[in-house]
């Protein structure tokens, strides 16, 4: 009974791809030459002006940090929003079909009486993360550190850093958490991250180089504040993430 | 090897939108993404690999595994 | 402090103010939080208002205070440019940050959680409207959409999350859109900044005129997705309608503005400028036009106000692409420019009114269908106004959108069709006007007295004080008395920051002459007559069918691609 | 030449799951693919005015363009947070209707209301 109905909707988006495509193919398809002149004067100037040997760290931390502070808004509302309808989907009193169907879906749950009933998981999981977790983050304090030589960064850095929490806090579900795990204080973390950074962009204000200005352009190490920099958002990435994740594995039980 | 990997990338995309199963859509996907920092690499973006690598292949799966595990696994066939 | 850092506060202050918000979080709820919040509100919210006067003698007769974020170099760096404009949008999104913030003490929703993204929310609007550089805007744009979507389930409504998915895939999918956009200027011109785009588009031969289009037509539709007009509403009417009542008021009032002018700001450097306007004002004067009959038919008291978003948000667009059309340099231009702006802040200001009004009747009375509330005023009297200062408040929210005077909507809406005479957009906007005096006839009827007297409902956030509702609209129905009275006075200061010192202020006498004045009477007199029209039986057959059009998700994209393709068609002819 | 063609490929495919799909966690698949193409075609352009990766390890060399580099960063972040929150709002969706089909969706969200 509803096949002219399914026709009709069929057509009208065949229709609207073609045109859709009609308006993008000129800019997928062109060949028009690459633009150079940002590049050579990145070449020429940026190591000396940013400090930075990393041309991409020097314009995500130097140049443009303004569009990496939108970023890592973008991020915290993430955080904040998902956190928020988080919480009122584990409320729901009243599930949907039951979710029962799917067990190997349900991997990792960190609640005890989830555990129980989980087969699956042996301790090989538990011995294996717990002693990884602090190499995994030492290489995400190395990659946030040296974001200005090589490639990498505070956000990846703080990405592995939060991955490195994650396998602690699957590590050892048991008892005495380390105090890195514990959401209350993760969430602490990434609020007083987000106020150190935008205090520390406000800081070249004082110092008459304007908002994100660099406060150490003239002190003959500029660099200093892309390492700043990149710690902070290390942070605070870092600890917004691992934040989610835990509080996703573990269920909305944080206060 | 551009185009081997796009092409591997245009294969998965359509694996993933067009099984039933939606946890090995996600599977793609992750795998569309490990594909694209593959491709970062080659083509001198590191920076971006390594954040594609991170975010796109880790933390979206792990979100998008949550996302299921609350959810149901199989697409429902009604019309 | 340098001029370039004073105007850059107003993005910090309010990003500092949530940063304090947030941090409320850690500490145990009750006082010491709530200290902690307010102060942060406090820091984003009035802190900028003070840097605003103090920016205000720099930018007069046109001035711009211009540079790049952190003083980098030009070819790399961000540049902004905080001018009149930026000012005037400044001051519309705090004022009506400020009263949606007190409202939200009452009506909800509250937290630290909130009041933090509600800050961000304010600092991305005037990031927005300062930022000169292509893909600044798109990560600010992306700012104020991920607040919105964070912003509109909290009402915790059933529709809500669905109205929430359906603005989110939509805009996210423009945004990526944009991103190509963005994308292909940067490639045909190396640059990123407007002004770099200007010189580089210059320079280009024929051959690559048909990309730069291509492009221009991604960045302009992905922001009229935002903006709302004509064939990319679709997402609108159910995220407005399900928010929480302050968000509604944000969103309306501001939101949807702030991208248009951002746009402006580009498009009136590139000669393909006056064509796009010409195309968006006809689409935003027919929909002024649509979006009232589709009003006129709502059943749900807050859709029939998001509908009625839609239609004001036409007569703004169409007003400032003729703006763009003529050129903001000669006096017609200004003239439409001032509307348009004017229009905008007065609709921020009734509309925010209207919505957080007709929240409080619909919280008390636990009702939202205007065909079955009545006798809200007893409502009110019950939930302890001795005076039913939100009747009072809805009164003037609605005295202005039906273009009342001395109110303020009287003065901007007849500064838009004054401008306007002569043209086509003249004859839709008023037909538009009649829809709004009908379609506010029949929402007042949710005061008159009823048989059935509506029931008192327990408000679900019984714990919070009823005040703060009341202060915020006591505020916002002030301001719009105020907009109106003095409007000798605002207009002269408008053109002047909108203008460059050279083109002479438009005169403003005859706003209240008999000729508009005949002319409103007319309008009241035929809405009457349409709202009568309306109840009868074949009207009523009529609306019924217009309200239950089948609205699919797809058909949003749909209508995205068929705004695309007519705009990219109408620039390469 | 071919590279570019499959990129609008896979933008089309993407855009046709956003458009047509049922499934609304295959229309964030869709969203994630056209997000993915755009990114693709930036970085892959931006390599093409240089064989060197821009980091100055010394010597000068005809680098790739690093502002496409730069600005992709924040573009795969913002996609990947955009993610989280519609997947949030879909299992949101899934809880109280029961399904991912959107127009079922719509119809009980529209009966509950």
């Amino acid at each position: 009974m509803n096949d002219g109905k399914t026709a009709w909707r069929n057509i009208r988006i065949f229709a609207s791809l073609v045109l859709i495509g009609a308006v993008m193919a000129p800019i997928f398809l062109s060949d028009a030459s690459w633009p150079v002149t940002a590049r050579d004067y990145l070449m020429a100037q940026g190591q000396a002006e940013s400090g930075a040997v990393n041309l991409v760290s020097a314009i995500y931390l130097g140049y443009r940090a303004f569009d990496t502070l939108g970023e890592t808004i973008v991020l915290l509302i993430a955080v904040t929003g998902t956190l928020s309808l988080l919480a009122r989907v584990e409320s729901l009193v009243s599930p949907g079909p039951e979710d029962t169907s799917s067990p190997n879906a349900k991997g990792f749950s960190l609640s005890l009486e989830k555990r129980v009933s989980h087969a699956l998981r042996t301790n090989l999981l538990e011995e294996v993360t717990g002693k990884v977790g602090p190499i995994v983050l030492l290489f995400g304090f190395y990659v946030m550190l040296y974001g200005h030589l090589s490639p990498g960064g505070g956000f990846q850095g703080g990405v592995i850093i939060a991955s490195g929490i994650v396998f602690l806090a699957l590590g050892n579900p048991y008892e005495d958490k380390s105090v890195l795990v514990r959401p209350a204080i993760l969430g602490g973390m990434e609020n007083i991250a987000f106020l150190l950074f935008i205090l520390s962009a406000m800081s070249g204000v004082f110092l008459e180089e304007g908002f994100f200005g660099n406060p150490l352009a003239v002190s003959g190490t500029p660099e200093g504040f892309i390492i700043l920099m990149n710690c902070i958002i290390g942070m605070k990435v870092g600890s917004s993430l691992a934040f989610m994740c835990i509080v996703m594995m573990g269920g909305a039980n944080h206060d | 090897m551009t185009i081997l990997l796009l092409t591997l990338i245009i294969l998965l995309a359509v694996f993933a939108l067009f099984s039933s199963d939606l946890l090995h859509g996600v599977v793609a996907m992750s795998a569309i993404s490990l594909s694209c920092a593959i491709l970062f690499y080659i083509l001198e973006a590191p920076d971006v690999a390594i954040t594609e690598a991170a975010v796109g292949a880790g933390v979206s799966t792990v979100i998008f595994v949550w996302a299921l595990r609350h959810s149901q696994r199989k697409e429902d066939r009604h019309e | 402090m340098r001029p370039e850092d004073l105007v850059f506060a107003t993005v910090m202050l309010p990003l500092l103010g949530a940063a304090f918000a947030l941090c409320a979080n850690m500490f145990p709820k009750g006082k010491g939080a709530d200290t902690v919040e307010f102060i942060g509100a406090g820091i984003g919210l009035l802190l900028p208002l003070i840097v605003l006067a103090n920016v205000f003698p720099l930018v007069t007769g046109g001035n711009a205070i211009e540079g790049v974020i952190g003083s980098w170099h030009e070819g790399i760096g961000i540049t902004f440019s905080f001018d009149g404009l930026a000012l005037l949008i400044n001051i519309l999104g705090y004022t009506v940050g400020i009263a949606a913030w007190i409202y939200s003490l009452g009506g909800g929703p509250r937290g630290p959680a909130f009041t933090g993204i509600f800050l961000i929310q304010c600092a991305a609007l005037s990031a927005t409207i300062m930022t000169n550089d292509l893909f600044n805007l798109f990560v600010c744009l992306e700012i104020m959409g991920m607040t919105s979507y964070v912003l509109i389930p909290t009402s915790r409504k059933a529709g809500a999350s669905l109205a929430s998915f359906s603005y989110l895939m939509v805009s996210a999918s423009a945004m990526v859109f944009f991103l190509l956009g963005t994308y292909g200027l940067y490639r045909l011109t190396g640059s990123l900044s407007f002004q770099g785009i200007e010189a580089g588009l210059a320079l280009l031969g024929s051959t690559q005129r048909i990309l730069s289009l291509a492009c221009l037509t991604l960045l302009v539709s992905a922001v009229a997705i935002r903006v709302a007009i004509m064939p990319l509403y679709g997402w609108l009417p159910d995220a407005h309608a399900l928010s929480p009542h302050a968000v509604s008021a944000v969103l309306s009032g501001v939101l949807i503005k702030t991208p248009l002018f951002a746009l402006a700001r580009i498009l009136h450097l590139l000669p393909e400028g006056t064509k796009i306007g010409e195309l968006m004002s006809i689409a935003g004067a027919l929909t002024a036009v649509v979006a009232v009959v589709i009003a006129l038919s709502q059943r749900d008291a807050k859709r029939l106000l998001a509908y009625h978003s839609i239609s004001q948000i036409g007569y703004i667009v169409a007003a400032w692409g003729m703006a763009l059309r003529w050129g903001i340099d000669t006096p017609e231009g200004l003239a439409c420019m001032v509307g348009a702006f004017l229009h905008a802040f007065y609709h921020a200001l009734f509309k925010g009114l209207l919505f957080l009004s007709v929240g409080t009747t619909v919280d008390v009375t636990g009702e939202r269908n205007v065909y079955l509330l009545r006798s809200s005023i007893a409502s009110l009297k019950g939930r302890g106004e001795r005076i039913p200062i939100t009747f009072i408040a809805f009164v003037t929210g609605a005295l202005a959108i039906s273009a009342i005077p001395p109110l303020n909507g009287y003065v901007s809406k007849d500064l838009i069709t004054y401008s306007l005479k002569g043209t086509v957009h003249y004859v839709l906007l008023s037909i538009a006007s009649v829809g709004t005096v009908a379609s506010f006839i029949k929402l007042s009827r949710i005061y008159w007295r009823g048989t059935k007297v509506a029931a008192q409902a327990s408000l679900s956030t019984e714990t919070t004080p009823y005040w703060p509702r009341l202060v915020a609209e006591v505020l916002l129905s002030l301001l719009c008395i105020a907009g109106g009275v003095a409007s000798h006075l605002i207009i002269p200061v408008v053109s002047d920051l909108l203008a460059p010192a050279n083109v002479i202020a438009i005169a403003n006498a005859n706003l209240f002459s008999t000729d508009s004045l005949v002319k409103t009477a007319w309008t009241v007199a035929s809405g009457t007559l349409l709202f009568f029209a309306a109840t009868s039986r074949p009207g009523s057959v009529v609306l019924r069918i217009v309200r239950e059009r089948p609205r699919d998700f797809h058909g949003l994209f749909i209508s995205f691609a068929l705004g695309t393709a007519v705009l990219a068609g109408y620039l390469l002819i | 030449m071919i590279e570019r063609i499959l990129l609008l490929v896979l933008f089309m495919i993407g855009f046709w799951a956003i458009m047509a799909h049922r499934n609304i966690i295959k229309k964030i698949f869709g969203l994630n693919i056209i997000n993915a193409s755009v990114v693709i075609l930036f970085i892959l352009e931006g390599s093409r005015i240089g064989n060197e990766v821009p980091i100055m390890y010394g010597g000068i060399g005809p680098t790739a363009d690093p502002i496409p580099q730069a600005l992709m960063l924040t573009a795969i972040v913002i996609g990947v947070c955009v993610t989280a929150l519609s997947l949030a709002l879909a299992v949101h969706l899934y809880r109280t209707s029961g399904s991912f089909d959107i127009d079922v969706i719509k119809r009980r969200i529209q009966d509950e209301a």
